[in-house]
């Protein structure tokens, strides 16, 4: 008999143990890891209830090469082919903003036609980096052909920096005083043929991926940041401007020659990730229409570059320029102190501004609105781990 | 269905900026060091205790409402962490291209600096990153905790000036 | 009724492309035509000549032997490594002269810009695979050989669409 | 610059091919006649002129021409043939590799690039039989939680099933694997076994990923089947059966798509459903659950449910076919005879040539109009891929149940007032039954 009770009670201690579903029962943690086809060399763990996402905790870092450090042991010429690295598509503009920095620290002008060829360099490498995004967001939705177009029209401009920058993505074209070689021969009718092109191929876009109703159903108010979080959180470019905040740093704090041209600064108010996505490609035109203008304006000869001695020395002090790059303000704080080397230099990009938009935005919405908020803030893995 | 913001000459932009700064020296005038004020960047040293009334102060008055970025630089000689913000508005127009740099002094055995995150909720990545790369302790920031580097670093913080990176 | 018409014009644009010409450039078969022969450096004007970074070439009767390539190359890919010469050569006192070691080289030109003397230029040539990394190193008389590089694709834009010629 | 390895030598490779065709002549002859010759015992063989066929005369129609074709004839129409050669498995994956091809080079083509080039000289022909060789020496790897049966039964099952839905699919008079005179509901109930071979599949993989998507391939294939079975609704009252082949013979005249043409738009988009294709790719949406149910898919497993799904793609396109675009009926392109006057001469060899037992030209032309169809809504399906990204989940529910569902209640209503002015169906004016 005396078992028998045993049995009981162990029946009745093992059915304590079904005890109430839990609140972390429900949820399931998910890394969307640095391996996962939706994320990039970046990862955050999501924990998912059902169908939507309860917190998101993002874990930058894996392709953190500190490239702050290793300008401290370079001067500041052999700083070039490692700075570009971050922004490996937007090359230009990371640059561009490292030039202007020291040339603000030694207090260089750049002639007037080395400005002008530095100017359509960055336009055209911020057609290269959208297109390459654009690219990158259509097959985070499953837009194969979205993939292939950007990817293969990328390829009109990218044959024009082969032409006078000599690489294909990694140029290093601009360089403190100015840009590194003239334009080749015969570029500018080249420029203008392919660059018209290109800008009759971006129509299409629009018929299949901005006009496709699909998009617009996984798009449309999905990942709200209205406009006062956005100033708020301190995001960039076109997170920025889709939320109503029409601020360009070409327009805003014009450097070299961008006060010269005139062109709209890009913006929406519908705040949600239809903007974000569209604003990148309202700026592409744009990009077409400076070029025309920068090609048309550009004084015929003069010299393109200060000659600086190769190893300078950067005179004490401290610096801090911005440029609007692909995806937002890019800023450079050069400290230095009388060395042919930068005593620190500090990048601010703008993926890393904008990473702090993404768990505001992600927390509650639906697992399978993640690709298109997460991409839609323009993020960029490398540049944010710099 | 766009305005297109005007853009003010270099010199409205100089008065503007001198007379942040005199109205930030009447109001704390002991404790305010202006480093410099050139084109449109404008540099003010502050003492540790008073970087957050500073920065509320900039906020409310001259819409300072979002940092362009936020690092830190290491002295070793002065034994001081020199911590900048360099504050931007995106609200007040006639401000717009204008950057304020708030640096402070930390001493660089026990760094500690109380955070701005509850003035401007932007900083919160860029001070982890400066406490991850630099040692210094944020007082009041939710995570002071390791975010670029490795989960097995076990170094000192590698942008220090004693850190020697091993390649070279 | 735009679900429907954005449907329709979806499908419209996608079958257009049905008919444009294709764009891929089928590498093996044809290459790309680059103008001029490589990036080239004028020391005196202080500025580039526009060309592809593609391998080097070393002019033998040019080189002194200054070893600012190779110093320019210290900070970023260490890759230039000075090399003793077995010829003499009037100008170049030391006999050494820049070896190149192809796996660490980033192809960014600054070596070219900083040599004074017209010595070190870029080519057109960029098929450098090799077996092992041992033969990515290029001595200085492997440099002196000028490439031969005959791509003679470009992109032509007509009504059919953009393509590789 | 590239040097072939270095220790080739070509006496080798010759001295291998020979040594490999000697080894396949030996199995042949020790063991493969000697089956033949003991299967032939079983199979019941026909009667040519007047004898009854022995094994040995049997082999002797390689010989005589006058046996051939009557013994082809005789083996085309067993149940053998019919399910595994002709409109049944080995017809069904050869229209489902040429689909995978095609897809391959129309999604190239659409957007500007080449697609597969190197594999056979001619533009890639041969990718696929790469891609199989390929497949079939890849190592499967289960991992390591994972319930072991049903890991390699489920893409086992995911192929039988399809199959299945295969052979119900008439392809002309007579020519159809199994005659049901449910044809219809067989059809549907087998498409209802999709989902759960999905989700014995991602539950037994044992990870986090398949298991999400094999719920979302639950959802979205159970909620596609209503609107899937309403649009085929009005097809049944017209034609009055549910047999596939009478409801094919029923629309000889009158297309049903013409009477209904929205419910041929509902039963085309949850076919899209069924099938996960591109704009319904959820349960395996890369972008945001890695590769969805497939996940642990590696080595034949996945060519095994790649398999699976393009038999799937051809049977739904079929099947569309069969129900909306008249089975096989189209103008008779084919001849009567092969070579005119061919059956009226007595030269064996010429008999032989015209296949005058075996060519039955109406026959030819109702297979020559059902492929025809059916690539057309085939190219269909893979330009909807082309062209369109992936939606949610919540919105593939709520179209699948508000707006699909209220759709094919129109039709129904239009078929059910034909039928009943008398117009239309059976006792009809127009189509006397």
């Amino acid at each position: 008999m005396s078992n028998l009770e045993e049995k009981i009670d162990e029946a009745k201690k093992l059915s304590m143990q079904i005890v109430k579903e839990t609140e972390a029962d429900r949820l399931m943690t998910l890394s969307v890891g640095p391996q996962h086809p939706g994320s990039g060399h970046f990862r955050f763990v999501i924990k998912v209830d059902g169908d939507y996402i309860v917190n998101v905790d993002p874990d930058p870092g894996y392709v953190h090469r500190g490239h702050e450090k290793m300008c401290e042991y370079r001067n500041y010429f052999q700083n070039l082919p490692q700075l570009e690295r971050p922004a490996l598509h937007d090359s230009s503009n990371i640059l561009y903003s490292y030039c202007l920095a020291v040339e603000d620290l030694v207090g260089i002008n750049v002639p007037r036609r080395g400005q002008f060829i530095r100017a359509i360099a960055s336009e055209l490498d911020r057609l290269v980096y959208t297109q390459y995004w654009l690219a990158i967001y259509g097959i985070f939705l499953g837009h194969s052909t979205m993939f292939m177009w950007p990817a293969g029209d990328r390829e009109l401009i990218i044959d024009l920096f082969e032409r006078f920058s000599g690489h294909r993505v990694t140029h290093c074209f601009s360089i403190p005083g100015g840009v590194r070689n003239d334009f080749p021969y015969n570029f500018k009718e080249k420029c203008l043929t392919q660059v018209n092109y290109f800008e009759k191929r971006l129509k299409e876009y629009e018929h299949i991926f901005y006009n496709n109703p699909l998009f617009r159903q996984r798009t449309e108010g999905v990942g709200i940041l209205p406009k006062e979080d956005a100033i708020k959180l301190g995001v960039t470019g076109s997170v920025l401007r889709a939320s109503g905040v029409p601020y360009d740093i070409r327009k805003v704090e014009p450097y070299d020659i961008y006060d010269e041209i005139d062109f709209k600064v890009q913006h929406m108010k519908t705040c949600d990730s239809f903007a974000r996505s569209y604003i990148p490609y309202l700026d592409m035109i744009e990009s077409c229409h400076i070029i025309r203008q920068l090609l048309d304006k550009i004084p015929e000869s003069g010299d393109v570059r200060v000659k600086l001695q190769g190893n300078m020395k950067g005179p004490p002090g401290e610096s801090f320029k911005r440029v609007e790059s692909g995806r937002g303000a890019l800023g450079y704080h050069i400290v230095s102190d009388g060395a042919s080397r930068p005593y620190r230099v500090k990048i601010s990009t703008p993926s890393f501004r904008n990473l702090i938009a993404l768990s505001y935005l992600l927390v509650g919405s639906k697992l399978g609105d993640m690709p298109s908020i997460y991409w839609s803030l323009n993020y960029w893995p490398i540049e944010a781990d710099r | 269905m766009d305005s297109n913001i005007e853009l003010k000459n270099e010199n409205i932009l100089l008065s503007v900026s001198s007379e942040i700064l005199k109205s930030i020296t009447d109001k704390f005038s002991n404790r305010i060091k202006i480093i410099y004020d050139i084109h449109n960047r404008s540099k003010i040293m502050v003492e540790p205790e008073s970087l957050v009334e500073t920065a509320i102060f900039l906020r409310d008055n001259f819409g300072f409402d979002h940092v362009e970025s936020a690092s830190g630089t290491d002295y070793p000689k002065e034994e001081k962490i020199e911590i900048n913000y360099h504050l931007g508005t995106y609200s007040n127009s006639d401000l717009l291209p204008y950057v304020l740099v708030l640096s402070t002094k930390v001493d660089r055995e026990d760094p500690k600096s109380n955070s701005l995150i509850n003035i401007l909720p932007s900083v919160e990545l860029f001070e982890r990153e400066t406490y991850e790369m630099l040692g210094v302790y944020f007082i009041g920031h939710p995570r002071n905790e390791r975010f670029l580097l490795p989960e097995d670093w076990a170094d000192i913080p590698p942008l220090r000036k004693d850190f020697r990176s091993k390649g070279r | 009724m735009n679900t429907a018409s954005g449907f329709i014009k979806a499908l419209e644009s996608g079958t257009k492309h049905l008919f444009i010409k294709r764009f891929t450039l089928r590498y093996p078969e044809k290459k790309l035509k680059f103008d001029g022969d490589g990036y080239q450096f004028d020391p005196k004007r202080g500025v580039g000549i526009a060309g592809l970074r593609g391998r080097h070439i070393l002019f033998h009767d040019k080189c002194t032997g200054c070893q600012l390539c190779s110093i320019a190359c210290e900070g970023i890919a260490e890759a230039i490594g000075m090399v003793k010469i077995d010829e003499h050569w009037k100008q170049n006192k030391k006999n050494i002269m820049p070896q190149i070691d192809y796996g660490k080289c980033v192809f960014c030109g600054l070596c070219v810009d900083a040599c004074p003397f017209y010595a070190l230029y870029m080519t057109n040539d960029y098929e450098l695979s090799s077996f092992t990394k041992s033969s990515l190193i290029y001595t200085p008389s492997q440099l002196a050989v000028k490439p031969r590089y005959d791509g003679d694709v470009e992109i032509k834009i007509d009504s059919k669409g953009a393509n590789h010629g | 610059m590239g040097s072939i390895t270095p220790d080739f030598r070509f006496g080798n490779l010759v001295g291998s091919i020979i040594q490999l065709v000697l080894v396949i002549l030996a199995i042949v002859t020790v063991l493969i006649l000697p089956m033949i010759f003991f299967t032939l015992f079983f199979v019941p063989l026909p009667v040519v002129n007047g004898q009854v066929l022995t094994p040995y005369l049997f082999f002797s129609m390689v010989v005589d021409p006058s046996r051939t074709l009557p013994i082809v004839k005789f083996l085309m129409h067993t149940a053998l043939f019919k399910a595994a050669i002709f409109p049944g498995f080995l017809f069904a994956s050869l229209i489902a590799a040429a689909t995978i091809f095609i897809e391959r080079k129309l999604l190239a083509k659409m957007q500007l690039r080449v697609g597969p080039l190197y594999a056979g000289k001619v533009e890639g022909i041969f990718q696929l039989l790469a891609d199989g060789l390929k497949l079939i020496s890849k190592e499967i790897i289960i991992p390591s939680g994972a319930d072991k049966p049903i890991f390699w039964l489920a893409p086992v099952m995911f192929v039988a099933t399809s199959a299945a839905v295969v052979s119900l699919i008439p392809v002309a008079y007579g020519w159809v694997v199994a005659d049901l005179n449910v044809g219809l509901i067989a059809a549907f109930a087998l498409l209802g076994f999709f989902p759960l071979i999905a989700l014995l599949y991602s539950w037994a993989s044992n990870s986090k990923y398949p298991f999400i998507g094999g719920l979302r391939a639950l959802h979205q294939m159970i909620a596609f089947e209503i609107p899937f079975f309403l649009s085929a609704l009005p097809v049944v009252i017209l034609s009055g059966s549910l047999n596939l082949t009478e409801i094919a013979r029923s629309q000889h005249i009158f297309w049903n798509i013409f009477v209904m043409p929205i419910n041929a738009f509902v039963f085309y988009i949850s076919s899209l459903a069924e099938l996960e294709r591109i704009p319904f790719d959820l349960p395996e949406a890369e972008s945001e659950i890695v590769a969805g149910w497939l996940t642990e898919t590696s080595g034949m497993i996945f060519g095994l449910i790649q398999l699976g799904s393009y038999l799937k793609l051809y049977a739904l396109s079929a099947l569309f076919v069969i129900l909306f675009l008249g089975g096989w009926y189209g103008p008779q392109i084919f001849p009567h005879e092969l070579i005119p006057g061919a059956s009226s001469s007595n030269i064996p060899l010429l008999k032989i040539i015209a296949l005058d037992g075996l060519y039955n030209a109406v026959t030819v032309n109702s297979i020559f109009w059902f492929i025809v169809k059916t690539f057309g809504i085939i190219l269909l399906m893979l330009i909807t891929r082309g062209v369109n990204p992936r939606i949610r989940i919540d919105i593939l529910l709520h179209t699948g149940w508000y707006k699909l569902i209220v759709l094919t209640f129109i039709n129904l209503f239009v078929v059910l007032t034909l039928i009943y002015g008398g117009i239309l169906g059976p006792g009809g004016m127009i189509l006397p039954k």
